[in-house]
């Protein structure tokens, strides 16, 4: 048998050798403070042994040794803090440029969708070169994803989006692991990451059947759900307009002010009450139960994609404070239609790139 | 150990107590029906923590007990604020907006 | 004390505790803090069998890369129950409650503890909490990991949670109780002249511990029954799906068990501090700091919980605080270590069994601190978070940290509490195949989680299976460490030499009563008036044993 | 036993054999006792925590949970369990002076109180179970189970009137709100449910253990156990009554008067 016996992992992402350096500074600091211990233990024991003759003397401290090995490991700590924080105040900001893909996660699998509507199940094509961004989820319990290769571990919630992102380096095959303990078939949630040369990676998006890009399916979805009925740029809209409202703050009834981020767009969709925009009524029926996952990350890729209008002047506002005046809209008395004749849609035939993708 | 001198409360002292822990209550259900905004919490929980103390203090004689019990409910205070203030810098700042 | 280089024959004391008086009733109702350290002793030595059993059953399985020996719910059920059963029902009460309850009140030269019936009351609680914890090990078990992750043990797994977290809550009390049995005793029962200075270190690192069973596992209690609630009820507190956030049920367990790490820690430093100086024959270097150093742990380990929680989800601000409070934890933790290396400078060190389980500790638990700089490393932590350099930093720490100590303290205190020598010679190799066993087992493990093995899996990618078979290895070898003394203890209580009152020549009160003790400690109330780990003042030649 | 005037230097009939005097043995128990009182103030604490969390995230939830429960029922037992405070310390206090008769009168005052407290709060249970508000069994209704007329079911998504409750107050301040935002907000005051029957149900299993404790002590008061020499037991007893108290007096605002002034009685 041939020993397959690797003890370094596969470094792959921009970010790996930055961790690594940081895990090999440690390694060579643990090794001299243990070494270092374990020689004085073993010297000790052998000059000082008990023998005829040999009598211990008595010290009692010293506060000064005592201040030196307080500060010399508080220093060092610090630089370790310092260092540790540093990188992950970097791997916590996603570039905003980034290649955006979404995951779901589900007992016990792994989806992603990519921006031109492929879907791909428990295996992920990333290109080389590029900031990749992942949006995550979760339908039911906690996972984790975790990509060794690439240094990038996010748990993955339910009910919220989390991020992480990573720039892959070197074209293969790696590792996809669920990290968090998600019940019986947790070890069976694995993947693989699969790295492709910027051409490589386009002829595979080609190469798949996608149904239309992921925001054209939100729009699709959008519209299926009678979303437009309130949610119009004109100013009798009993909803706020969503043209260019993706990263900007919204300031809400409360006078409180949120980021219109991926998880505000999600939380208004399931608990419309939860924020309403100030100078809005909170009509709003909820979707829980009605949209799918796939199809509040499709109808948020798509709110990404709605260009603010040159003439909308929310574009020109920078300042929260600002906004309300700007959204302000005469408030309509209407009657509420709502569209709860719309069935569940069944998630949409999913293409698995990975043939043994288990069924959930 | 102590010192065991006994000073202890009388009943007249306890009355008063009661007296102001009744008035106490009494404030505290007819301000909620003021609006004071953000206020009207923070005043209800003033005056609980102050209903609080008195009953610590004097019914449960801590006015005139040891350094050491003193300091054991200060620390049962502090850990309980420090469970406190630190899940909520957690929840408090998880949607401070990026840079 | 007086000493003479030619001592005696020992012989047995014609009274002591253990024959004070006869019969189940004299045991089960027995008010005696050493009678309920022997009860505890056999109780959690079952308990660490049972989870031994776990593990060496989850090492054998793991051998194979595409999990051959057991299906993936028993896999899950097995490293559930092991973890479940060692860290409640062994670690937590393993020194404190064995080897503290024993000798805790004769070094502060007191009678009994403040509140024997309470003390009795703490086992009887054990022995509630582990009938349930059985209870739900042979009715199926329960498949959530140790960590009882909501939703996912609220609302997926069909396993007995209920049962457990009752056992778990009612196991919980009985710390509790132990803990605040503790403080009061040191507080409130010294002897005269054992002043705050005086008192053995071994008190001080029980002292700080205790403070912790008592402010951090009612939190415990509440929050698992608010998922045994949320399970039974499907109130919406954790479950996402009713409203709840699953984070929150994170921060509250964590809130108790990073302390936690500290209630099994602490207790075994103390019994470090305590065979050093003795078997150095020296004073421990910089008592105040090592004293104080346990302090400091017990307050300072309730401000980093959430370095369990770098990737879990929260804020990005409170990461970088907890982060940096938790190097705060390290500093404390190294001055012990440097303190106890300081004292074997220019001592008079002799290798007995519970010394060489000392420097086992040092090292070992060196190594185990320093790997948990690695986890508090915020941009580091991300890659190694859940995976077996987690499960390798932990088991240093526990195995090669506590276990030792616990292993180390009873060999130590074993002649007080039986009267009886334990063999020297099988005694060493155990230690020294505890020692090579442990590391063969855990130390690949590091590698495995730097590679990327997430912990918890049943089955792994085949690159992964070398380090595996070698750390399988490392656990069939540990299991005869750990076997073996189970004989050679028992061996002893019947053909051990006898001990006499003093047989390591060690200062501290309980040296000064018999071995074993009479029932209320002491013949008479002893005065103190002279420092700890008082070495070297009077005695200056220990004749060399063995 | 005796309440024959023993010094503290012979033996007391009370003092344990651990002790060496009757002064360290009270010294001892009352501190003890708060160590004790610590750890409930930690387990109050974990469950006051999370209802903070989840006050700030679910408001209006909790605002309309908390103007469902009556506020004129939680303020008597405010009342009720602050005179039954008082009875104890009362009780404390004759104990510590000898005097007999006046301590057993006051426990059995206190005793009085706290059942008084027990039988209106298990009134306002009932209310909750007759109004549909007790959560749990996945959001649905659990509460008079035969679906009778008025009986609470699990598609009732007006949850025992909290929907309509929370429109026409918002009517009364000239506010709009759907249905179906009113509906939501219902369907969250689940969560503040969970909390006030978790919060106050904790407290009242506290009372239930306070009120066993309290007829041990009067039977031993009965038979003149206490006495100025040892009244150890009885000075615990309080502790744990006034702690009880204490966080009954932290659960009234955060629990009954959640934004009160905007309506509702």
């Amino acid at each position: 048998m041939k020993l397959n016996f690797p003890i370094f992992p596969d470094q792959a992402s921009s970010m790996a050798w930055h961790v690594d350096a940081l895990y090999l500074f440690l390694v060579l600091l643990t090794t001299f403070f243990s070494v270092l211990i374990a020689v004085l233990i073993l010297y000790f024991a052998i000059k000082y042994r008990r023998r005829p003759g040999h009598v211990a003397q008595q010290i009692h401290g010293s506060t000064l040794l005592e201040i030196v090995w307080t500060v010399i490991p508080l220093g060092i700590s610090m630089v370790i803090f310092v260092w540790g924080a540093a990188l992950y105040y970097h791997m916590e900001r996603p570039p905003s440029n980034a290649l955006e893909i979404y995951g779901v996660g589900k007992q016990w699998m792994w989806k992603f969708q990519h921006p031109g509507g492929q879907r791909e199940i428990n295996t992920l094509h990333v290109p080389t070169g590029r900031d990749v961004k992942v949006t995550l989820i979760s339908q039911d319990v906690i996972h984790s994803f975790f990509v060794p290769a690439f240094r990038v571990k996010q748990d993955v919630l339910p009910n919220r989006y989390v991020f992480t992102w990573f720039r892959p380096t070197v074209p293969g095959t790696y590792h996809l692991f669920c990290s968090q303990y998600c019940g019986t078939k947790h070890s069976g949630m694995v993947g693989s990451v699969i790295v492709m040369t910027p051409e490589d990676y386009a002829n595979w998006l080609a190469s798949g059947k996608a149904e239309g890009s992921l925001a054209s399916l939100g729009e699709k979805a959008f519209q299926q759900y009678g979303c437009t009925t309130c949610h119009r740029p004109d100013s009798g809209a009993r909803g706020p307009n969503l043209e260019g409202l993706y990263g900007r703050p919204v300031r809400l009834t409360d006078n409180r002010v949120v980021l219109a981020d991926d998880n505000y767009i999600r939380e208004s969709i399931l608990e419309p009450n939860a924020k309403v925009v100030s100078g809005f009524q909170s009509i709003m029926p909820t979707f829980r139960g009605v949209v799918s996952e796939d199809e509040i990350m499709a109808i948020t890729e798509y709110i990404k994609h709605l260009a603010p209008q040159e003439s909308n002047p929310l574009n020109n506002r920078t300042t929260p404070t600002q906004i309300r005046d700007s959204e302000v809209p005469n408030i309509q008395q209407q009657n509420k239609e709502q569209n709860e004749q719309q069935q569940q849609q069944s998630p949409q035939g999913t293409r698995p790139a990975n043939p043994s993708g288990k069924k959930p | 150990m102590s010192d065991h001198s006994h000073s202890h409360p009388t009943p007249g002292l306890y009355l008063v107590i009661f007296i102001a822990l009744v008035i106490g209550t009494v404030a505290t259900w007819g301000i909620a029906f003021v609006d004071l905004g953000v206020w009207n919490p923070v005043i209800a929980l003033a005056i609980a923590v102050t209903k609080a103390t008195l009953v610590v203090l004097f019914f449960m004689h801590i006015y005139y007990s040891s350094k050491l019990t003193k300091i054991t409910i200060s620390a049962g205070i502090f850990w309980l604020m420090i469970m406190i203030t630190m899940s909520l810098s957690d929840y408090l700042t998880r949607t401070f907006l990026p840079q | 004390m007086s000493t003479a280089t030619t001592t005696p024959v020992p012989v047995m004391p014609a009274r002591h505790f253990l024959n004070d008086n006869y019969g189940i009733r004299s045991w089960l109702l027995t008010k005696d803090h050493k009678r309920i350290a022997i009860l505890y002793l056999l109780s959690i030595t079952v308990f660490f069998f049972i989870g031994g059993i776990f593990a060496a059953l989850i090492r054998l399985h793991l051998l194979t890369p595409n999990g051959e020996l057991f299906s993936a719910d028993t896999y899950n059920r097995l490293f559930t129950m092991h973890g479940v059963n060692m860290i409640f029902f062994f670690l937590i009460p393993s020194v404190p409650a064995v080897i503290g309850n024993f000798v805790l009140p004769i070094m502060v030269g007191t009678k009994d503890l403040a509140f024997p019936k309470i003390n009795l009351l703490s086992w009887y609680l054990y022995i509630g909490g582990a009938t349930f914890s059985v209870l739900a090990m042979v009715s199926g078990g329960v498949d959530t990991g140790w960590t009882f992750y909501a939703p996912l043990s609220s609302g997926y797994l069909r396993g007995h949670v209920i049962l457990m977290a009752v056992g778990i809550l009612i196991v919980g009390f009985s710390s509790i109780f132990t803990g605040l049995n503790f403080i009061v005793t040191v507080h409130r029962m010294r002897a005269p002249g054992m002043t705050w200075g005086r008192l053995p270190l071994f008190v001080w690192s029980n002292y700080a511990a205790s403070l912790i069973m008592v402010l951090g596992t009612p939190v415990i209690a509440i929050t698992l029954t608010l998922l045994a609630l949320e399970r039974g009820f499907h109130i919406g507190i954790f479950d996402p799906k009713l409203g709840g956030d699953p984070v929150l049920f994170q921060h509250m367990f964590w809130f108790y068990s990073h302390p936690a790490v500290y209630i099994m820690i602490l207790p075994g430093m103390g019994v470090i501090s305590e065979i050093v100086p003795c078997f150095s024959r020296k004073r421990i270097f910089g008592y105040a700091f090592v004293a104080f150093s346990s302090i400091a742990i017990a307050v300072f380990g309730f401000v980093v919980w959430a370095h369990h929680m770098f990737v879990a989800g929260i804020s990005v601000y409170s990461a970088l605080v907890f982060s940096l409070l938790s190097y705060a934890v390290a500093i404390p933790s190294a001055v012990k270590v440097f303190n106890w290396t300081a004292t074997m400078y220019k001592g008079s060190v002799q290798m007995d069994t519970p010394m060489l389980y000392a420097m086992a500790f040092i090292g070992l638990f060196t190594i185990g601190g320093l790997t948990g700089l690695f986890l508090a490393a915020l941009g580091l932590d991300i890659h190694i978070h859940d995976t077996y350099f987690v499960v390798a930093h932990f088991h240093y720490v526990m195995v090669g940290g506590m276990v030792t100590a616990y292993m180390g303290g009873l060999h130590f205190w074993w002649p007080k509490m039986t009267g009886r020598m334990y063999p020297e010679v099988p005694a060493k190799l155990a230690a020294l195949i505890t020692f090579i066993g442990f590391n063969l087992t855990f130390f690949p493990q590091f590698i495995l989680g730097y590679m990327g093995m997430p912990r918890r899996y049943w089955a792994y990618p085949p690159e992964f299976q070398v380090l595996n078979v070698l750390s399988t290895a490392g656990a069939s070898i540990l299991s005869v460490g750990f076997i073996l003394p189970l004989f050679y203890f028992l061996w002893s209580l019947k053909y051990g030499e006898i001990a006499g009152n003093n047989p390591w020549k060690a200062t501290g009160l309980e040296w000064e009563t018999t071995s074993p003790p009479p029932t209320h400690n002491f013949h008479e109330i002893p005065i103190v008036t002279k420092d700890p780990y008082a070495y070297g003042e009077e005695e200056e030649e220990v004749p060399v044993v063995h | 036993m005796s309440t024959s005037q023993t010094t503290t230097t012979e033996h007391h009939p009370a003092l344990a054999h651990q002790f060496d005097s009757m002064e360290q043995q009270q010294d001892a128990s009352t501190f003890g006792m708060w160590v004790f009182l610590l750890t409930e103030i930690m387990m109050f604490g974990g469950l006051f925590t999370a209802y903070l969390i989840y006050r700030i995230k679910y408001y209006p939830a909790f605002v309309a949970g908390s103007t469902s429960i009556s506020v004129s029922w939680g303020f008597a037992n405010t009342l009720v369990l602050i005179g039954s405070s008082f009875t104890m310390a009362m009780a404390v206090w004759s104990a510590q002076t000898s005097r007999r008769r006046l301590q057993i009168w006051c426990l059995i005052g206190t005793m009085i109180l706290g059942t008084v407290f027990l039988g209106i709060k298990g009134k306002e249970y009932y209310d909750k179970y007759d109004e549909c508000h007790i959560p749990g069994l996945g959001h649905q209704i659990i509460g008079k189970p035969f679906n009778t007329t008025g009986g609470c079911s699990a598609t009732n998504k007006d949850l025992g009137n909290i929907s309509k409750e929370i429109r026409e107050r918002a009517q009364n301040d000239h506010e709009e709100v759907s249905e179906e935002s009113a509906n939501q907000t219902a369907d969250q005051t689940q969560i503040f449910f969970s909390f006030y029957f978790a919060m106050t149900g904790l407290h009242a299993f506290h009372m239930i253990i306070g009120l066993g404790l309290l007829t041990w002590l009067l039977i031993r008061a009965t038979r003149g156990h206490f006495d100025s020499q040892y009244y150890t037991p009885m000075e615990l007893g309080g502790l744990y009554w006034h702690f009880v108290d204490i966080v009954w007096i932290f659960l009234f605002p955060l629990l009954y008067l959640i934004s009160r002034h905007k309506g509702g009685i």
